[in-house]
């Protein structure tokens, strides 16, 4: 499987880390709900069969976090930016 | 219904030549309305819908199956059989699981070839010797049997393993003589027999797609063949938890993904019960037919495309390589990869809810087959009574929100890494 | 039964010796070894295998289902390698396998007999009497009687490496289809690879008889190939297969470098795995010959129809005296006319049609070849001596000793189908073709049914030029060479074979045991029974016969099987489908696919910028992580590590130590906000921290649970230097990348990994002020000036840059001191020069373990991912006034709950007991079981200091039971210790020292 | 093949000597000492006027993985914003201290002298004997003279750049320091047969 860093360019996911879910954001901590909403950011997942916009590190290339969005069916990415740019 | 097997039988059927021979469970079309709708026909569901009828006398139960039974997980995995757990949220289900294992051929009057030669898990450090001493200990304590061997110990049992130049060196190992493995096939068709002679409606080719809602109780599926509906309603889809869950507008603590395991070509007898690196991800038994079964570490990202790439094929052989260099010649015949439903603390999940009528089953990460008879057992305890068994005690789904959480590994909410 | 007197790609000028199951033959350079047996008149080569039965070759490819061999001898034992694709090479010793004692003479055989009871799932009815009758006996038999050969249980003694490539085109396969493809894409400028897993490219124009523009086929394949080699940007690779399809156009590829030779040349790998990043890809695999099963049919003898003619054009072997070939369409009748102009005899066509293409007739009659429409229904002989034939006008036998059988063409599709692609069953040809394509592939060739010569030139041009055009590079087509198949009309077989070309003809009903996997002796009974049973699903039917499961993975048995058990569902063929193919395409020998990583190359080794140093002092090293580490120093009479162990830890506490600690993490952050980023990420505060100061920091990972510790320290108002556990170093990294880069990116804070940039030695004991003292430029390194945690840069040994943090893990005043790596050997060396008055002594891990653990300092053992701030007694560092990562989980109730195990000390009431970490804690007088087990020991020592054995470990309600006798329970090595409970650090519990 | 590293300590970078085919030396490895390396990193919202500033010295430093030659100095681009810069006869700390001066508060400086082996490797079969571990396109066509890249290599993550000026393709590999052996063990491997000579190490 092949991810285009937009930095490095196209590269075998081997370079990079794993670590998931993209659309999930750190809640408030101080928000009267914060304990609920940790639970859900920490542990539930969509886990969804299609188009999955996910974070990948690349750990042996540039050292950036990037939001690629890729389909769990077939592999086929769809995209990739940097974390903190994606608007994702 | 088909008969008993019996050698008489087996020298009559042979005798008389296939037209004799019956089917080994009913291939049932379904009913408009049962008392438990058992989802997902692997190993678990099979084996929950089994328990239920033995244990409990419900029979008006069905198992429906988008594909063919054994088409899952039950049917792809490396059969590795063990007990030998750390934390007592997992010891002592576990181990339940065994002794089922240990009588599971009389009482299904199947033979599942569990086979019990040995699970060797080796370590290559100090700080690994104590942590499996650990373990080693924690079995004992939960009734299972476990014994730490030393670097000779383990070059008895393996003398063809690398001890010479092998970058982690082998220090000794954890080996548990009642571990194993079963023939995978064999359990589903056994349980899908045993459930079928019990009344079960075992029913194939038939997603579900949706699910009967009376306000928040749930009452039903819709299939592929029409709507059906139940008392209750028992999910056991392993990998595809969350595409079902999503109709009900849940959420679960599980990622699926992709493990993949690999079979070499036949070969006459060559290693002994199942092995494990300590120091990289490669883990390898002999199959009846020949075949050395061996797998490694899951994918590491999210998939339903039940197939792997090469960069784990390499790091799989890679650890083999290191451990056994006497396999370097040995050809890999087939890759294959299944969707294993990766939990966040990689334990498994059975509980009742989260909705009434609704019962989950889920959560096994790469290990679910072991445990296929106690899950089904205690699944079908928590159907029957509504509340869980003491052995499933500690599976319930709110332990992520409370913390109790049972991390083997230590890894934290991060499914790749269990 | 013998070679031919002319013809064939063999150097007849070279005979080669060699020897099967200990007998010598001789065969030519370009044989492989299927081959030359034949030409030798071996035509029983193996036994199957379950029922033991004689098997010969059938196939001349990689598909070959029974002609399995023994390779080589010794450690370079090779097992069920296929004859068929091993070259010959002087002096190759290959044995039979799945015998005993020959293959000839076979006692395993019996199974034979016992056939009628060994059908499909008898394995699962237990029939075998009381429990445990299975484990103790029948087991044993069934794996001794399974499998084929014999592995040699030797290391394998060879090399292997792996290798990528990148093209803009690759082609898979080298035949006409694959050709045509790559020269038309090279000629458009495209950067190609043309990959045949045959030693010699040219695929099915090297084994028949056609005549392409004016050229016989094997001169127009040399032609393409002269101007393929030309071309800078094409890369060709014979011996070579495509083993597997991945996502993103990656592709696996086996090369076989040294198989042809008796061992590999030096300085080369035995064979090399490569991955190869296409744009685009050209299927062009071609079709694999359809066996039909009929009662007999897995006699040695009979063969595929195609491989008696490659026999014979490619090899100039005649694999038998008198064949007979049994058809079902045209090509198959081709084939054997192309196998008689090259010498075999062939006595008759056996044909189910009721008529064969009638320039096909013609040219039959004119060769004297008889055409009969029929049936073979048996065949008869030890190898073969005669088929029974079963006629419009009767049963008729003809004696001959060899067959050629065809049922059909199937193309080779598998690399169509890894990522998912089912394929299509098509009417017409009476076959599967390649469904959807995975992205960026094109097919061409007989792979998608075009099983004419013409068609498939045409084919794979087109496809060369699509191809190369959608990698961004055009070219006209070029014209297409004028063919002449061997006076068979082009037209016919260009076309998708017709109803009467091809009638889809799977079996012959009649009785007699009919093989269709016979390799796994999968018999046509096998799959009634399994229909019987309920197996009809093709997956469950795969399952419960093994049918498709062999080496060849279905190739010559899957669609017969799948087409008789339509029959017997009354579902179509469509409805029935294939069931799944996986890669590797030909299986593929596990040392290549690990390369160079094995052994002691399995993994990096990391020394320390030490080591070189260490090793001179005759240390002991040890594995942390892919880090070498020195474990101890022995010293001249001493009795073991333990003897060791102590001088080193009573020399620090008594005098002064030393110890490389370089492979603790270092991360540098600079900017206005790396206060604010660490108030984030630990549980304690760090922007108040002074500059010049350092400060022991806990992390969490944000479900609550503790991900790392370590020592940041300020050197400036917007610069600090933080260290973390070796094990976590790059996790660490990883984290603070994911604060910055997705959680907070408001934040200025640059990140950069110093690891590997700084050495780092600690020294520690009562004197370590004194030997920095020594070594610091001019330096004031006081208590004043340098209080315990004081953190500055400083410079040492006249002008090498430093940073000097006081701070010691073993809980004496120490420092450590961190220079360029490559001066860490030139600082040892000044240390040990400084301390030498002082007795200082290097230690190792071994010694740091036992001094952190008296000192009560958690680490790798404690911080198991599993135990939370609190757990670690060190929950009051949280400060309360902030948030940080994984506050909010760290309140969840079970982690705040009292009854967790809270990290104790614990000493053995008997001051000779040994503790051992793992053992767990039970109440005295306690049942042994899972419910009273109430925590374990982590670390444990034995203490020099104290002079007997310690431990660190976690207690359930811990913090108030010191005083406390508890078990340390340890069956796995026999122990069940009586400890005393106790606060966690053994010594100086005030710290006084480490501020001396 | 195995036995060629079987007499070496798996600890200690591959020493000077020619290994694998005698008669032939395909690739060339050479080792810099005592080069001053340094990363170079933007600041947030910096990185213009980082590169506003190099470029007012004559070095047209760019965002992108390459090598951008400076006047006694080579950028090479391992992220955004962020470069691996080299000088060969400097002191680290006189490299440390032009880029800080360079940077002023667009950017951050750190020395990574001790903490990178620097191997240049080159020879007719040097891109043929790489792409054993090497999964980048080493072809000229996407690969040119000044091409850069960090990625992993035989399991060691590394930066490399294909050199400019010279004849044959030559390849400057910034190992680190701990990966050496690992890495150059690789090398010694995969450049065996077409005969490798690591030369003795050169300094500046
Ligand atoms: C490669 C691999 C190796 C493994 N090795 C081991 C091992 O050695 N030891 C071990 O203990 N465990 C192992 N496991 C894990 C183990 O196989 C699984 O945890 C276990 O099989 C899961 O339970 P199951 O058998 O019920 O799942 P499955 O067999 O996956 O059953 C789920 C069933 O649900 C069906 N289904 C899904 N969605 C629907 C729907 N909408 N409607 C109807 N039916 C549906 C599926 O078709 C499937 O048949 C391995 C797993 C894999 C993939
Ligand atoms: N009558 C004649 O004289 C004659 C002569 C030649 C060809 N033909 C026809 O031409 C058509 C075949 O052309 P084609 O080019 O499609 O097929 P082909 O069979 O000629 O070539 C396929 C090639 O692919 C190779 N291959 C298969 N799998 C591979 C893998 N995984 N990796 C690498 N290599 C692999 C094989 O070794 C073979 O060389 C057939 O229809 C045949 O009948 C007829
Ligand atoms: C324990 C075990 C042994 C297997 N042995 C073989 C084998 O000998 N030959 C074979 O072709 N496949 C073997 N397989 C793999 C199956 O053919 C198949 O790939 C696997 O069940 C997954 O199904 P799928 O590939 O159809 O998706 C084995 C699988 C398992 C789980
Ligand atoms: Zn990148």
């Amino acid at each position: 499987m092949l991810i285009p860093c937009p930095y490095c360019g196209v590269r075998d996911a081997r370079e990079f880390t794993y670590l998931g879910d993209a659309t999930v954001r750190r809640p408030d901590p101080a928000a009267p709900d914060a304990a609920e909403a940790f639970h859900a950011y920490v542990n539930l997942r969509d886990n969804p069969a299609g188009p999955h916009s996910e974070h990948w590190y690349h750990g042996a290339g540039c050292r950036r976090w990037l939001v690629v969005t890729r389909d769990t069916r077939t592999h086929a990415v769809l995209g990739a930016a940097f974390a903190g740019e994606a608007g994702a | 219904m088909s008969a008993r097997f019996s050698l008489l039988g087996l020298v009559a059927d042979a005798l008389r030549g296939p037209s004799a021979l019956k089917p080994h469970w009913r291939d049932a079309a379904p009913k408009p309305a049962y008392d438990v709708v058992v989802v997902g026909g692997g190993g678990h569901g099979l084996a929950t819908a089994y328990y239920l009828a033995k244990e409990h006398g419900i029979a008006n139960v069905a198992v429906l199956e988008k594909a063919h039974v054994g088409s899952g997980n039950a049917g792809r995995n490396t059969t590795i059989i063990r007990s030998n757990y750390l934390l007592p949220g997992n010891e002592p289900f576990y181990e339940a699981s065994m002794k089922l294992w240990e009588g599971l051929e009389q009482d299904l009057n199947y033979n599942a070839m569990v086979s019990q030669r040995g699970v060797l898990n080796l370590f290559h450090s100090d700080a690994q010797r104590d942590a499996y001493a650990r373990r080693g200990n924690a079995m004992i304590l939960a009734g299972a049997d476990a014994e730490l061997l030393d670097r000779d110990g383990v070059r008895a049992l393996a003398p063809f393993l690398d001890f010479d130049t092998a970058r982690f060196p082998i220090k000794g190992g954890l080996l548990q003589r009642r571990g194993g493995t079963a023939r995978h096939d064999a359990v589903v068709w056994g349980y899908a027999r045993g459930a079928d002679r019990r009344g079960v409606d075992i029913v194939q080719k038939c997603e579900v797609t949706g699910f009967l809602r009376e306000g928040e109780r749930v009452t039903g599926v819709e299939t592929t063949r029409g709507p059906i509906r139940a008392q209750k309603v028992a999910l056991a889809v392993a990998g595809s938890t969350s595409r079902l869950a999503r109709l009900l507008d849940l959420r679960l603590p599980i990622e699926s993904h992709c493990l993949q395991a690999f079979v070499s070509e036949g070969l006459k007898p060559l290693i002994p019960g199942v092995v494990t690196f300590g120091m990289g991800h490669f883990y390898v038994s002999q199959s009846d037919k020949g075949g050395l079964v061996f797998g490694g570490d899951i994918e590491g990202y999210n998939s339903y495309a039940q197939r792997g790439n090469l960069p784990v094929v390499a790091d799989v052989c890679e650890g083999g390589m290191a451990l056994m260099p006497m396999i370097g010649r040995l050809r890999m015949l087939r890759a294959w990869g299944g969707l294993v439903d990766m939990s966040m603390d990689g334990s498994p999940i059975i509980d009742t809810g989260p909705l009434p009528g609704l019962y989950l089953n889920a959560g096994w990460n790469y290990g679910g087959f072991k445990a296929t008879p106690a899950s089904g057992w205690c699944f079908a305890h928590t159907i029957a009574t509504d509340a869980p068994h003491a052995l499933n005690a500690g599976f319930r789904l709110d332990r992520f929100r409370t913390g109790a959480v049972i991390d083997e590994k230590g890894v934290g909410a991060q499914p790749n890494l269990h | 039964m013998s070679r031919l007197p002319s013809g064939g790609l063999i150097d007849r000028t070279q005979s080669l010796a060699f020897s099967f199951d200990g007998r010598s033959y001789a065969g030519h350079s370009g044989d492989t070894l299927a081959s030359a047996l034949l030409a030798n008149g071996v035509r029983l080569v193996g036994r199957s295998f379950k029922y033991h039965r004689p098997r010969g070759i059938v196939t001349a490819g990689a598909h070959e289902p029974n002609a399995l061999v023994e390779m080589r001898t010794g450690a370079r034992r090779e097992p069920n390698t296929r004859a068929t694709t091993q070259e010959l090479y002087a002096s190759l010793e290959a044995a039979s396998q799945n015998r005993w004692p020959s293959p000839a003479f076979d006692l395993m055989s019996a199974n034979r007999g016992a056939g009628r009871f060994l059908g499909a799932g008898f394995y699962y009815k237990p029939s075998m009497g009381p429990a445990g009758g299975w484990e103790r006996l029948y087991e044993p038999l069934i794996r001794h009687a399974a499998g084929l050969g014999r592995a040699s249980a030797l290391h394998d003694p060879d090399a292997y490496e792996t290798a990528f490539a990148h093209c803009d085109v690759l082609v898979i396969g080298a035949g006409p289809a694959g050709l045509m493809a790559a020269r038309a894409a090279g000629r458009a400028g495209a950067r190609v690879i043309l990959a045949d897993g045959d030693l010699r490219l040219g695929g099915s124009l090297l084994s028949r008889r056609a005549v392409i523009g004016d050229a016989p086929a094997g001169a127009f394949a040399a032609g393409i190939l002269a101007e393929l080699a030309a071309m800078p940007d094409v890369r060709l690779m014979p011996r070579t297969t495509i083993f597997g399809a991945y996502d993103g156009g990656t592709y696996g590829a086996l090369e076989r470098v040294a198989d042809h030779l008796p061992a590999p040349l030096p300085f080369t790998p035995r064979q090399r795995a490569w991955t190869i990043n296409a744009r685009r890809t050209v299927l062009a695999t071609g079709a694999l010959d359809r066996p039909i099963v009929f009662p007999g049919n897995d006699r040695p003898g009979v063969m595929s129809a195609v491989a008696l003619t490659a026999y014979a054009v490619r090899y100039g072997v005649a694999a038998g005296a008198t064949a007979a070939v049994f058809s079902a369409h045209d090509d198959a009748v081709a084939a054997a006319l192309e196998a008689a102009e090259a010498g075999v005899r062939i006595a008759a066509i056996v044909d189910v049609r009721a008529a064969v293409h009638p320039v096909l007739a013609g040219r039959a009659k004119a060769a004297g070849i008889r055409l009969i429409q029929g049936e073979v229904i048996g065949t008869r002989g030890k190898t073969l001596s005669a088929i029974t034939v079963r006629t419009p006008s009767g049963i008729e036998t003809l004696a001959v000793d060899t067959l050629g059988v065809s049922g059909g063409l199937t193309p080779d599709l598998g690399l169509a189908c890894h990522l998912g692609g089912r394929p299509v069953y098509d009417a017409a040809r009476a076959t599967f073709l390649p469904g959807p394509l995975p992205p960026g592939m094109n097919a061409a060739g007989a792979v998608v049914g075009r099983f004419g010569l013409a068609e498939s030139l045409a084919d794979g041009q087109a496809a060369g030029l699509a191809a190369a055009a959608d990698a961004g590079f055009s070219a006209p087509p070029p014209a297409l060479p004028r063919i002449d198949e061997a006076g068979f009309a082009a037209p016919s077989r260009s076309a998708p074979h017709s109803a009467e070309s091809a009638t889809a003809f799977w079996h012959v009903a009649a009785k007699g045991t009919a093989f269709v996997d016979q390799q796994n002796d999968v018999t046509a009974k096998d799959i009634a029974i399994a229909h019987a049973e309920g197996f009809r699903a093709v997956e469950l039917m795969k399952r419960y016969t093994t049918l498709g499961m062999a080496t060849d993975q279905g190739k010559t048995s899957s669609l017969a099987g799948l087409a008789m058990m339509a029959e017997l569902t009354g579902l179509s063929l469509p409805e029935t489908g294939t069931t799944t193919f996986r890669p590797p395409a030909v299986p593929v020998a596990i040392g290549a696919l690990a390369g160079h990583h094995r052994g002691a190359d399995f993994r990096p080794v990391r020394p320390t910028p030490t080591h070189g140093w260490a090793k001179a002092q005759g240390a002991v090293f040890v594995e942390t992580g892919l880090w070498l580490r020195a474990q101890y120093f022995p010293r001249p009479g001493e009795s073991g590590w333990r003897q060791s162990v102590d001088r080193e830890v009573n020399a620090t506490r008594a005098g002064v130590g030393l110890v490389d600690a370089s492979t603790f993490g270092k991360i540098d952050l600079q900017g206005p906000d790396v206060g604010t980023l660490l108030d984030r990420v630990y549980i304690n505060t760090f922007s108040t921290l002074p500059v010049g100061k350092a400060r022991y920091g806990v992390m969490l990972r944000e479900d609550g649970f503790v991900l790392d510790d370590g020592t940041t320290g300020r050197l400036a108002d917007a610069r600090y230097i933080m260290t973390t556990t070796t094990a976590n170093a790059a996790k660490v990294y990883q984290h603070l990348a994911f604060c910055l880069d997705v959680l907070w990116p408001e934040l200025d804070v640059t990140l950069a990994s110093v690891t590997e940039q700084w050495a780092q030695i600690s020294i520690s004991g009562p004197h370590a002020r004194a030997v920095l003292a020594q070594v610091v430029d001019g330096q004031d390194v006081s208590d004043a000036a340098l209080p315990f945690m004081g953190a500055i840069e400083a410079t040492v040994l006249g002008g090498i840059g430093a940073r000097i943090f006081r701070l010691s893990f073993a809980g004496e005043l120490g420092y450590e001191i961190a220079v360029p790596a490559d001066a860490g050997t030139v600082l040892v060396e000044a240390l040990m020069a400084a301390g030498r008055d002082f007795g200082i002594t290097p230690y190792g891990t071994e010694a740091l373990g036992v001094m952190r653990i008296e000192k009560g300092h958690v680490s790798g053992n404690e911080l198991n991912g599993q135990t939370t701030a609190a757990d670690l007694g060190l929950g009051r560092m949280a400060s309360k006034r902030k948030d940080h990562i994984g506050r909010v989980m760290s309140e969840r109730p079970a982690l705040a709950d009292p009854d967790r195990p809270m990290l104790v000390g614990v000493k053995p009431v008997d001051p000779a007991a040994v503790l051992r970490a793992g053992a767990h804690f039970l109440k005295i007088g306690a049942p042994a079981a899972t419910a009273h087990d109430e925590g374990y020991l982590t670390s444990a020592c034995h203490s020099p200091t104290l002079g007997h054995a310690i431990g660190l470990g976690f207690l359930k309600h811990g913090a108030k039971r010191h005083g406390e006798r508890v078990r340390a329970f340890d069956p796995v090595r026999g122990a069940d210790i009586e400890v005393e409970v106790c606060a966690p650090a053994f010594i100086d519990p005030q710290g006084e020292r480490q501020r001396g | 093949m195995a036995d060629l590293l079987a007499h070496l300590s798996p600890a200690e970078p591959v020493p000077a000597g020619h290994y694998g085919r005698p008669d032939e030396t395909g690739v060339t490895v050479r080792r810099h000492d005592g080069m001053a390396l340094a990363t170079l990193i933007a600041r947030r919202g910096a990185g213009d006027q980082l590169l506003a500033a190099a470029a007012a010295e004559g070095w047209a430093l760019t965002d992108a993985p390459r090598l951008s030659p400076g006047p006694g100095l080579d950028g090479v681009g391992i992220a955004p914003g962020r470069w691996l810069v080299s000088a060969e006869r400097t002191a680290p700390e006189d490299l440390i201290a032009r880029l800080a001066a360079l940077a002023g508060p667009a950017g951050t400086v750190c020395d990574q002298s001790a903490g990178l082996m620097i191997l240049d490797i080159g020879g007719a079969q040097a891109a043929e004997a790489l792409a054993k571990g090497v999964g980048i396109d080493l072809h000229p066509r996407a690969f040119p003279p000044g091409a850069a890249a960090s990625t992993s290599v035989a399991q060691v993550a590394l930066t490399f750049w294909r050199m400019q000026g010279e004849d044959a393709p030559c390849y400057r590999f910034a190992v680190p320091r701990s990966f050496a052996p690992a890495f150059t063990r690789w090398l010694a491997v995969s450049a065996a047969a077409f005969g490798v000579r690591f030369c003795d190490s050169i300094r500046g």
